[in-house]
């Protein structure tokens, strides 16, 4: 399959790490025969009218012109090359990505909060429930602000910068920010989205290769942005389940070692503002009290 | 009334030969003839200078991050130790640049290039100096709004350049301003309400929409209104339609955007949240705001113009073009009538494409779904835009004169980067190119190779009608090739640098990253920044032979008669240059704008002036084909 | 250099330049107020229960607003009018009300309903607490009907130096009357009349309170929105006004003497504007004193 | 209601033309009386529960677009002017809704799990 891959891989694209990742090099594959048979259709043509119709051989010009209606079959075509690439690829495809989420019980569920520059996971550990965060509870230690009263939340494990997910089950993580936004983008995954601060945003991927991936943040976030690397280890099962328990012995201290630190990192610290959009003010996390604004 | 006449002429002192001219009695004086002039080829060339001022600035911000990005860390030599001295201190110190004056960098480069460079040159200077012309108008209809535009943009771009040195420097958010980055920027310690580059930014940026909607407004009444007689809809040059649906363009888009620019302002020095959501946390402490805002509004109210925006930049080159390309292959344009559907088609779909650039920020099927199949719709007209301008060279008799070399290197260059949107436009396949250098080598390919081409294509073009005199030839070849070939060592690596994952706004040129260590055609992708770089300063280089050649010839160029490029429309009847008030002859058109190699007739041109003899209207009903 | 067509009209378009022009720029101006209303029907959607208030600015002194930019749109036609009919002495009349309309207008604006703001705080309630000031909220009654719940008491604040102090453990807040009898379903739509503070003092500890702050544009998306839309349109009754006073002048007699159709033509185009104005106020006044 | 016709130079004629306009200030001052009336009306609607606050909204919405109509038909001469305008307006008119509809539809279609 990878194989078809072929203008992508001669203009670079590092090979495809994830199950949905063929079908997203596909179009793009796709996309880049038709530019390319349309920019050398069209070049030939060029250059041929340039030599042909220059003044020294051709003194003088025909009113007319081309007078068959052959640009008409061209658009035409593209029109309908475009159509098919719409209808049949990218819709389905994007469909796919953001309405048909696997079942939560088979997958590593994940609370990626970028900050400026940095990245935390936090799992729900094994009781799959994770704990209540509150923005005052936010502390250097616990970067989340992850209730310690909460049951939900003991078991918790809260990592920064390296991630460590099991081959071939499918992942989804949900996306926020503390400060501004960031994009949690994995190239070898062929999968990005923003983390927006006040939203949660989720995505979906099932990695098909073990090993090292980076995650670079794909927006502008300040003068660390260029530096903000996150990393995604994808494990054999087995290597998995050892790290998950490393870190669950951890877990209850939340102490999280910093992977590879960030050019002009910031002490870790707050949650991100709503865990779901539609939460009831009761829950909402709340910014402290406060000084009151100018004029107040 | 006419207070332009009744006002005092200022001050003849400053020019004392004035009183040798004491048989032209209502002569104006210095100040009001080229400083603060109504004459809308004045208030052209003023854009025009200014804009192109402003580009080289742009390009010179761009020259030294490009040495950053091939050698990340090192100090500039030369130059790069006296930049603080201009720039501020904590801009380079000891000449190796700050992240944050990175950022600024490459912030004022994209706003600056856009709003203060093409913008001024392509629309403003171009659609002032030659739109009236071509209509055959004796000037705009509002010539006092056209001055204040030209003031506007002015202050706008005095506003913008002071942002470099207040204390903190200018802007670092991207030309997007994307919140809250730049709602919350430089609010440290010693925050100055006014004084800090990006409220400086805002503040800038509500001059230029100013200018930039007093000028919409008076070119679309001018083309409305002035139009001289016989010169209907369907016999206005190409060019006109451009600048028509671009007036158009920003007059609807950019309020929008002034009304986020005024809600980000209030954000900065009121203290509101319009796009900050509550509990916020920034180095590590939680901010002290009201909260309720969003921050995806801003990006909404930014691309409602962001995409029409880029339209702006690229439908006055299709315009400058298209011009040059029936002049100079001796023939009319082939398919006028699909061209100019084709432009109000782009014009109209151009305010329904927006959310391309935000697909993902979490947006779900159906949104996406409508906005791709727009996204994909608006490239339909591109094409046969496109297609048409090839076709029209069939069958022509192509002289290679400068202007014309500068249009047809624009038509490949503006197709590379009008295809390589077309992987963007599908969010499935942008997901992976999002923000990568993929995207940077897609619309450069358009703004630099594409408009900027266009528009030196055009100042070569109408030279002679502003001064009565030719650029040198030789000196506009040396100018061309090496420009033809830096702009694509400059930016076709890009593409490889974006398929392997390089992202953009990087400061340190992806070097700290392990993909691009991968080696691609040779190289790693983060070596590829140097090739690039040394193509950029050569690029510099080949600009010399322009500017040096540009103010040369002003003075010393070859005199030329009124219509030296043989052209069809009705800017070559007037007098180079047009005196005050235009033609000498009020014009009336009786015929379309391109009629090259008439059959039948001595001159491969007939002007659009030229009454159509009985003879050539019995000869035109018998062949159809001329009829268009 | 004559320019056509700035007073008589082009034959085939039916048009004078200027008419063409404010035209096109009131086009924009619908982009501009648009881009704010397409913000704020965005941000209203967003808000929160409870973080939307209603009922908080004065009705009846909007609605006299509303009336005076009603009556300068009926003057400013009239004064175009009796340009027409070639009266100059009625028109100066009309121009005058249509100026002093505007000042009324702004002075209204500037003077008593945006201080009156700035005297009135909100404090707005950590979750936890709610319960604990059910007897100024009624939260109960209003969760039972389906009703938002409050989570923000206002009034006047009585200690303003509770904010700066932090010795000083609670706010002493004279209450708006909604609080002193929260579960009286009269208060559940806004009053007519604007009624102040009352006299009954709450005391609210400052552990409860997640942020205190004025009615300010900082204290909601609401009073942002209400500032910087009313704010907008006030500048633009200002720039009228002062567009009105410069054809009030007697230069606009020299110009009337010299050529009355110019002079109606001028009138015409900023009527125009002064319409667009009136315009927006139809919407913004609904929308932020009533719903 | 019709703008009135365009002035001419000569006094016979004009006197014709100064009644015509004549005829439509009363017209004018009618629909001042018209708009002043809706505005005391959209405020008792206020006060009327019509079930849910969007009900509510909608009602207020549609009686303010009723007083801008009148105003953009009668005041700015939009009940009779030339085609021009028109279009211009109706592009307008268009980009501001999908400026709304649009960012509506965004915001009410997000990607949820
Ligand atoms: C003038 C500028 C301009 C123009 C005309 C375009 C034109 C197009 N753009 Fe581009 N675009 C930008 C400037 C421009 N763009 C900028 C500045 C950005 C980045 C902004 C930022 O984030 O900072 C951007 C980003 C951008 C994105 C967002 C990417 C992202 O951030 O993830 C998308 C997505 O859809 C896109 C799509 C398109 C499409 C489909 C077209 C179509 O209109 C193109 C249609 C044209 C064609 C299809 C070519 C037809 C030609 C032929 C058929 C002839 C070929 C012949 C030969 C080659 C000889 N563009
Ligand atoms: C019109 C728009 C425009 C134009 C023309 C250009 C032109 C160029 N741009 Fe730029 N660019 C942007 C708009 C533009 N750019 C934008 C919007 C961004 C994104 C910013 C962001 O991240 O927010 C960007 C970002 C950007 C980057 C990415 C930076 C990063 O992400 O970190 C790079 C990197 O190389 C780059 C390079 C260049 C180069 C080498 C040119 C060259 O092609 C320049 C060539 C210029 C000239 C040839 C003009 C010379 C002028 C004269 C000769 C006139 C002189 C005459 C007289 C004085 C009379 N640009
Ligand atoms: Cu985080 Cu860029
Ligand atoms: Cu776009």
């Amino acid at each position: 399959m990878s194989s078809l891959a072929l203008i992508n891989e001669f203009l670079g694209q590092p090979p495809n790490a994830s199950e949905h990742g063929y079908q997203i090099d596909h179009i793009l594959e796709f996309a880049h025969w038709f530019m390319g048979a349309l920019f050398f259709g069209w070049s030939a043509f060029f250059v041929f009218v340039l030599i042909r119709f220059r003044r020294s051989r051709q003194p003088k010009a025909d009113h007319a012109g081309v007078r068959s209606g052959i640009s008409t079959h061209l658009e035409f075509s593209v029109v309908l090359i475009e159509a098919v690439l719409l209808i049949g690829f990218a819709i389905p495809l994007w469909a796919k990505r953001v309405n048909e989420f696997p079942p939560t019980q088979d997958a590593i569920l994940v609370h990626v909060v970028g900050q400026q520059f940095n990245w935390t996971f936090h799992m729900p550990g094994p009781d799959g429930q994770f704990g209540r965060r509150e923005i005052d509870l936010v502390t250097n230690s616990n970067p989340l602000g992850i209730d310690p009263n909460d049951p939900a939340g003991k078991d918790d494990i809260v990592v920064l910068g390296e991630l460590h997910v099991p081959v071939n089950r499918p992942v989804i993580i949900e996306l926020s920010s503390k400060d501004v936004i960031h994009n949690f983008c994995l190239p070898h995954m062929r999968i990005a989205a923003d983390a927006i601060p006040g939203s949660l945003i989720p995505m979906w991927f099932k990695p098909i290769k073990a090993g090292n991936y980076e995650v670079v943040c794909g927006q502008l976030c300040g003068l660390g942005h260029y530096g903000m690397k996150g990393m995604v280890v994808v494990d054999e099962p087995a290597e998995y389940q050892t790290w998950l328990k490393e870190r669950a012995e951890l877990a209850g201290t939340q102490n999280a070692p910093s992977a590879a630190p960030a050019p002009g990192q910031q002490p870790p610290g707050g949650a991100p503002k709503t865990e779901n959009p539609a939460e009831q003010p009761q829950n909402k996390p709340a910014a402290p009290p406060t000084s009151p604004s100018p004029g107040g | 009334m006419d207070a332009s006449t009744s006002l005092p002429a200022a001050a003849g002192h400053h020019h004392p030969h004035t009183h040798a001219g004491e048989h032209e009695h209502h002569e104006l004086g210095w100040w009001r003839k080229y400083i603060f002039s109504t004459d809308h080829k004045v208030i052209g060339i003023q854009y025009g200078l200014c804009g192109l001022v402003f580009l080289f600035f742009g390009f010179s911000l761009m020259m030294i991050m490009r040495w950053q990005l091939a050698y990340p860390g090192q100090a500039l030599p030369v130059i790069g130790k006296w930049l603080p001295y201009f720039f501020g201190p904590n801009t380079m110190p000891d000449g190796k640049m700050t992240p944050e004056f990175y950022n600024s960098l490459g912030a004022m480069h994209g706003t600056i290039m856009i709003f203060l460079g093409v913008v001024p040159v392509a629309f403003a200077a171009f659609g002032n100096f030659v739109v009236p012309l071509q209509i055959g108008a004796p000037d705009m209809t509002f010539p006092k709004v056209n001055a204040a535009s030209f003031w506007a943009f002015g202050v706008g771009g005095v506003i913008m350049l002071t942002s470099f040195f207040v204390p903190g420097g200018a802007a670092k958010g991207g030309w997007t301003s994307y919140v809250p980055l730049s709602d919350i920027a430089d609010k440290g310690p010693g925050f100055h309400p006014f004084l800090n580059g990006q409220t400086l930014w805002l503040v800038g940026f509500i001059f230029l929409i100013t200018s930039s909607l007093l000028g919409a407004v008076n070119f679309i009444t001018t083309i409305i209104q002035l139009r001289a007689k016989g010169l209907t809809w369907m016999r206005l040059p190409f060019f006109v339609w451009a600048q028509f649906v671009t007036a158009f363009l920003l007059l609807l888009a950019f309020p929008p955007l002034e009304a986020a620019i005024v809600m980000q302002l209030m954000d900065r020095t009121a203290a509101t949240s319009f796009f900050l959501p509550a509990g916020m946390i920034v180095n590590g402490a939680p901010l002290h705001i009201s909260g309720g805002g969003s921050p995806i509004l801003w990006q909404h109210l930014f691309w409602f113009l962001g995409h029409p925006e880029v339209y702006v930049l690229i439908l006055p080159a299709f315009g400058i073009v298209a011009e040059i390309l029936a002049n100079n292959s001796r023939k009319p344009l082939w398919g006028y009538k699909s061209l100019v559907f084709s432009v109000l088609v782009i014009g109209f779909l151009s305010f329904i494409v927006w959310a391309h650039h935000m697909w993902l920020t979490g947006m779900g099927s159906t949104v996406s779904a409508f906005f791709q199949t727009t996204t994909l719709l608006i490239s339909i007209p591109s094409v046969i835009i496109l297609s048409a301008f090839f076709i029209s060279l069939w069958g022509g008799s192509i002289r290679f004169t400068v202007p014309m070399l500068w249009a047809t290197a624009f038509l490949p260059m503006f197709g590379i980067g009008g295809l390589t949107g077309i992987p963007l436009a599908f969010n499935s396949a942008d997901l992976y190119l999002h923000d990568t250098y993929y995207i940077i080598a897609h619309f450069h390919y358009i703004v630099a190779p594409g408009t900027i081409f266009g528009l030196f294509a055009g100042i070569y073009y109408w030279f002679p009608k502003a001064t009565g005199r030719t650029m040198n030839e030789f000196w506009g070849k040396v100018h061309f090739w090496p420009s033809l070939i830096c702009m694509n060592v400059i930016f076709l690596p890009m593409f490889l640098q974006g398929m392997l994952g390089m992202h953009r706004r990087w400061y340190d040129g992806g070097q700290g990253w392990t993909l691009s260590g991968e080696h691609i055609w040779g190289l790693t992708g983060f070596q590829w920044n140097t090739p690039i770089s040394w193509a950029a300063w050569i690029m510099g280089l080949a600009q010399i032979p322009f500017i040096i050649n540009f103010f040369w010839s002003i003075k010393h160029g070859k005199k030329v008669n009124d219509n030296p490029w043989e052209a069809t429309t009705l800017e070559w009847t007037a007098p180079s240059p047009p005196p005050h008030g235009n033609f000498v002859i009020t014009p009336v058109a009786y015929r379309g704008p391109y009629e090259y190699s008439l059959p039948g007739r001595e001159k491969d041109f007939t002007m659009q002036n030229e009454p159509v003899e009985p003879a050539e209207r019995s000869r035109r009903a018998a062949e159809p084909a001329l009829a268009h | 250099m004559e320019i056509p067509y700035t007073i008589s009209t082009r034959p085939d378009t039916g048009l004078w330049n200027a008419k063409i022009g404010i035209w096109l720029f009131l086009a924009s101006e619908v982009m501009l107020f648009g881009g704010l209303f397409s913000a704020y029907i965005f941000l209203r959607l967003d808000a929160q229960p409870g973080e939307w208030p209603h009922g908080l600015l004065n009705v009846p002194v909007g609605t006299m607003n509303t009336a005076i930019l009603i009556m300068s749109s009926v003057t400013v036609v009239l004064a175009w009018a009796a340009l027409k009919m070639r009266r100059y002495n009625a028109y100066w009349w009309y121009m005058l009300a249509t100026i002093m309309c505007g000042v009324i207008f702004l002075f209204v604006k500037l003077y008593y309903e945006w201080p009156q703001k700035f005297e009135h705080y909100g404090v707005f309630l950590k979750p936890s607490a709610l319960e604990k000031y059910e007897q100024y909220l009624g939260n109960n009654r209003r969760t039972e009907k389906g009703m938002e719940p409050r989570i923000e008491i206002s009034g006047h604040l009585h200690n303003p130096e509770a904010i700066k102090d932090p010795s000083i453990k609670e706010y002493e807040i004279g209450l708006d009357p909604v609080f002193v009898d929260p579960n009286n379903p009269t208060n559940d739509r806004p009053h007519f009349l604007y009624v102040p503070p009352t006299d009954h003092i709450a005391k609210i500890e400052k552990e409860d309170v997640e942020r205190i702050d004025s009615f300010g544009p900082w204290h909601s998306a609401y009073f942002a929105s209400y500032f910087t839309i009313t704010g907008l349109h006030g500048a633009h009754v200002l720039a009228g006004v002062l567009v009105f006073i410069y054809m009030w002048l007697p230069v606009s007699k020299k110009l009337y003497q010299r050529n009355p159709e110019h002079l109606a033509n001028r009138v015409e185009v900023c009527g125009l504007f002064w319409h667009f104005v009136d315009l927006v106020w139809i919407f913004v006044f609904p929308l932020f004193y009533l719903l | 209601m019709n703008n009135p016709p365009d002035i001419s130079q000569d006094p016979a004629e004009h006197e014709e033309y100064a009644h015509n306009v004549q005829k439509h200030v009363r017209g004018y001052l009618t629909v001042g009386a018209l708009l002043l009336a809706f505005t005391g009306i959209t405020v008792a609607l206020s006060y009327v529960d019509f079930g849910t606050r969007k009900a509510n909204i909608g009602v207020a919405m549609l009686v303010a677009t009723l007083k801008a109509g009148l105003v953009a038909a009668i005041f700015m001469h939009l009940a009779a002017e030339k085609r021009l305008i028109y279009r211009v307006l109706i592009f307008t008119g268009l980009f501001v809704l999908a400026l709304f509809w649009l960012t509506f539809l965004a915001w009410y279609n997000p990607v949820v799990r």
